[in-house]
């Protein structure tokens, strides 16, 4: 049955591509590959990962097709259809395709447990973590303490990204001014929708703090915690208006809050040092390495958390903040 | 006994969830156009998903994963119903129009929705 | 059971897959991607039953949770670029 | 047997090469971010089917289970989805600002504008400016 489920999505997979290949309306395009985004988190599911499904679902069909919508709207829908020359792009497609379709006649079977992936780290991770870290989800204890180094280049990246965007789309005062002026109108009439957002929203927060939290035990963590709080503030954003969500998030504050996240990771790490062990070595942290570990995993998921709603909901406030400046200035 | 009684019920759900299902995506893919079809695809949606949610529960039991479902079924009846609202208020808004009811979007009450809106 | 209830699931989840490629206007294309979402909330759901790991079911809520934000999302952003096309048609 | 075993190989070869298609043939900039993004999935497609064990369960330890899947792709992929959406945005951000500056984000009217900014300093550098204004001014008479 699994495999079955398997072949089919991927199926599916490649139609929705083809289609997205296919079609000159950019609306319909992002709109597939939200489905695209979908059916891949189903097959993350199928294939036992968990917290990639989980990651996928949040991030693909939520924030990612949100900035698609968003910077449609300010770059027109449609694309041209100019005199592009297919074939020498389908030759070279081809090509490469079927050279990579001859190097995987040489790959060991789908589902083989003696694949040499399997031979390697694994093993260790599966056996020994429970004792060392003392936390029933593997990809938790991997992602925060065995390669701890590696998640912090991560939440680097995400931060670093937040502020080339901050820089690339900044607002002027005359865009803010002009915003808190005129009252949003865009969904101001769909009252039935304002009213059960109002009421799901502290629905989503809670869950989102779940989801943080609990991270240890089930699938979930900070990255996924943190995408789901900022599609929370998203959703209020579009519905109550800029200005109303700004007085709660205001943008010194998620600044502030972006960098925080980083310094929380990059603290324990010190801390760890202060304390005699090497960088991100948890161990010491308590007087029980395992409650260390413990605590160390906890800050630092806190710490990606953070970091991530506030670049998220950073992002999403700066492509607004365009759409507005094109709605009133640029014409 | 019980235990079967309730295992039969749960397939009964499940099973009737699914013809639901079923039925709403023949008719999302079948009907003329887009009123029918988002009739076809919401009402469905409700019932079907509801029953096969309570088909999974019974096989759940009481435990931390019927409380999940039941989350489920609130968010799925809540969000659903209201996104189908939204989407057919923003296409009637557009200005697109049921198919019985062409000639009838003359009429004075909807062409002032349509003004006001 | 489960793989019965599985299967019709993806056999409509095909039939909105067709729909939103078909699509003809916008609408039918957002209705058959909300339709696609609320199917792949139940599929995960009887997946998770399927593979004896019901505790999985977060994953399920959060789709339940971003289908609706995207949708709302594509509602949105659509509306004004209608408007948008319309005030440059007149 | 032998044909399902590299089906998941053969679908993330097919969805790359579609991603990669839309990347290097489609003019519109917004277009290859979507390509772009199709490619990056099948690369995590490939990881995490690299990651499967037949009859093996979520990498989440239970003592009633003893099989478990490959966590390191899992950890690998998860935080590269997170990474990909940040670099889509930034893209985005630049093809926002594209769009504001050169009025179009089709590669091609981009690149003919760049040519014309460049051919007309290069002109200057000449010294023909005059002979370019009196071509406009014969156009507007």
């Amino acid at each position: 049955m699994e495999t079955l489920i398997d072949i089919v999505l991927l199926s599916f997979l490649v139609l929705t591509a083809l289609a997205v290949a296919k079609m000159h309306d950019l609306f319909a395009v992002v709109m597939l590959s939200g489905i695209y985004s979908l059916l891949s988190a189903s097959l993350f599911l199928d294939l036992d990962a968990v917290d990639v499904a989980f990651t996928e679902a949040s991030v693909g069909a939520g924030i990612s097709t949100l900035l698609f919508l968003a910077s449609l709207k300010l770059v027109g829908r449609y694309e041209k259809r100019t005199r592009y020359r297919p074939m020498l792009a389908l030759g070279v497609v081809l090509a490469t395709g079927t050279l990579l379709i001859y190097g995987t006649l040489d790959m060991p079977h789908f589902g083989s447990p003696d694949t040499p992936v399997h031979q390697h780290v694994a093993p260790r991770y599966l056996n020994d973590s429970m004792a060392e870290i003392g936390v029933p989800n593997v990809v938790t204890s991997v992602l925060a303490s065995y390669r701890g180094y590696d998640t912090l280049g991560e939440t680097l990246v995400i931060f670093t990204a937040g502020i080339g965007v901050t820089s690339l789309l900044r607002v002027s005062r005359r865009t803010k001014r002009e915003e808190q002026q005129r009252v949003p109108a865009d969904m101001q009439q769909q009252i039935i929708l304002r009213v059960v957002a109002k009421w799901m929203l502290p629905l989503i927060m809670v869950f989102a703090l779940y989801v943080q939290f609990h991270g240890d035990y089930g699938p979930g963590g900070g990255f996924q915690a943190g995408v789901i709080f900022a599609a929370g503030v998203i959703l209020y954003t579009m519905l109550y208006g800029l200005s109303t969500t700004q007085k709660v998030f205001p943008r010194k504050m998620l600044e502030l809050f972006a960098a925080l996240g980083v310094l929380l990771y990059g603290g324990v790490g010190i801390t760890c040092l202060l304390l005699g062990g090497n960088f991100l070595d948890y161990n010491v942290l308590r007087h029980d390495p395992v409650h260390g570990q413990h605590l160390g995993i906890l800050l630092v998921e806190l710490g990606v958390g953070i970091t991530v709603a506030s670049v998220m909901i950073m992002i999403f406030f700066k492509f607004t903040w365009r759409t507005v400046k094109h709605k009133y200035f640029v014409k | 006994m019980i235990e079967l009684l309730l295992d039969m019920l749960s397939w009964v759900l499940l099973l009737s969830g699914s013809f639901f299902c079923l039925t709403g995506g023949i008719g999302l893919m079948r009907f003329p156009e887009f009123f029918s079809r988002i009739h076809a695809a919401s009402l469905t949606d409700t019932l079907g998903a509801s029953l096969i949610l309570m088909g999974l529960m019974l096989q759940a039991g009481i435990t931390i994963t019927l409380a999940k479902l039941i989350m489920i079924l609130i968010l799925s009846l809540i969000a659903g119903t209201t996104a189908s609202h939204a989407m057919a208020k923003a296409a009637l808004k557009s200005g697109m129009c049921p198919l019985d009811q062409v000639d009838r979007s003359q009429q004075p009450e909807i062409k002032a929705y349509k003004d006001k809106s | 059971m489960f793989a019965v209830t599985a299967l019709t699931l993806l056999v409509v989840m095909a039939l909105a897959l067709a729909r939103a490629f078909l699509g003809p206007t916008l609408y039918d294309r957002i209705l058959a991607v909300n339709n696609f979402g609320t199917k792949t909330v139940l599929l995960i759901a009887v997946m998770d039953f399927l593979a004896g790991r019901p505790d999985f079911l977060d994953i399920a809520i959060v789709y339940a949770l971003i289908n609706f934000i995207s949708i709302i999302g594509v509602l949105r952003f659509f509306e004004y670029a209608q408007q948008k096309t319309v005030e440059h048609g007149e | 047997m032998n044909l399902i075993g590299l089906y998941n190989y053969w679908i993330v070869v097919t969805l790359m090469m579609i991603g990669f298609y839309v990347v290097i043939a489609h003019e519109n900039l917004i277009k290859k971010l979507v390509g772009l993004s199709i490619f990056q999935t099948s690369v995590f497609f490939f990881y995490i089917s690299t990651g499967k064990i037949h009859g093996a369960t979520a990498p989440i330890l239970d003592p009633k289970y003893d099989l478990y899947s490959n966590p390191l792709p899992h950890v690998l992929i998860l935080t590269a989805i997170v990474v990909g959406i940040a670099t889509t945005a930034l893209g985005l951000a630049l093809v926002v600002r594209i769009q504001e500056s050169y009025g179009s984000i089709e590669e091609y009217e981009i690149q003919s504008q760049d040519t014309q900014d460049q051919m007309e300093s290069q002109l200057e550098a000449y010294g023909f400016r005059k002979k370019h204004d009196l071509s406009i001014q014969n156009l507007d008479e």
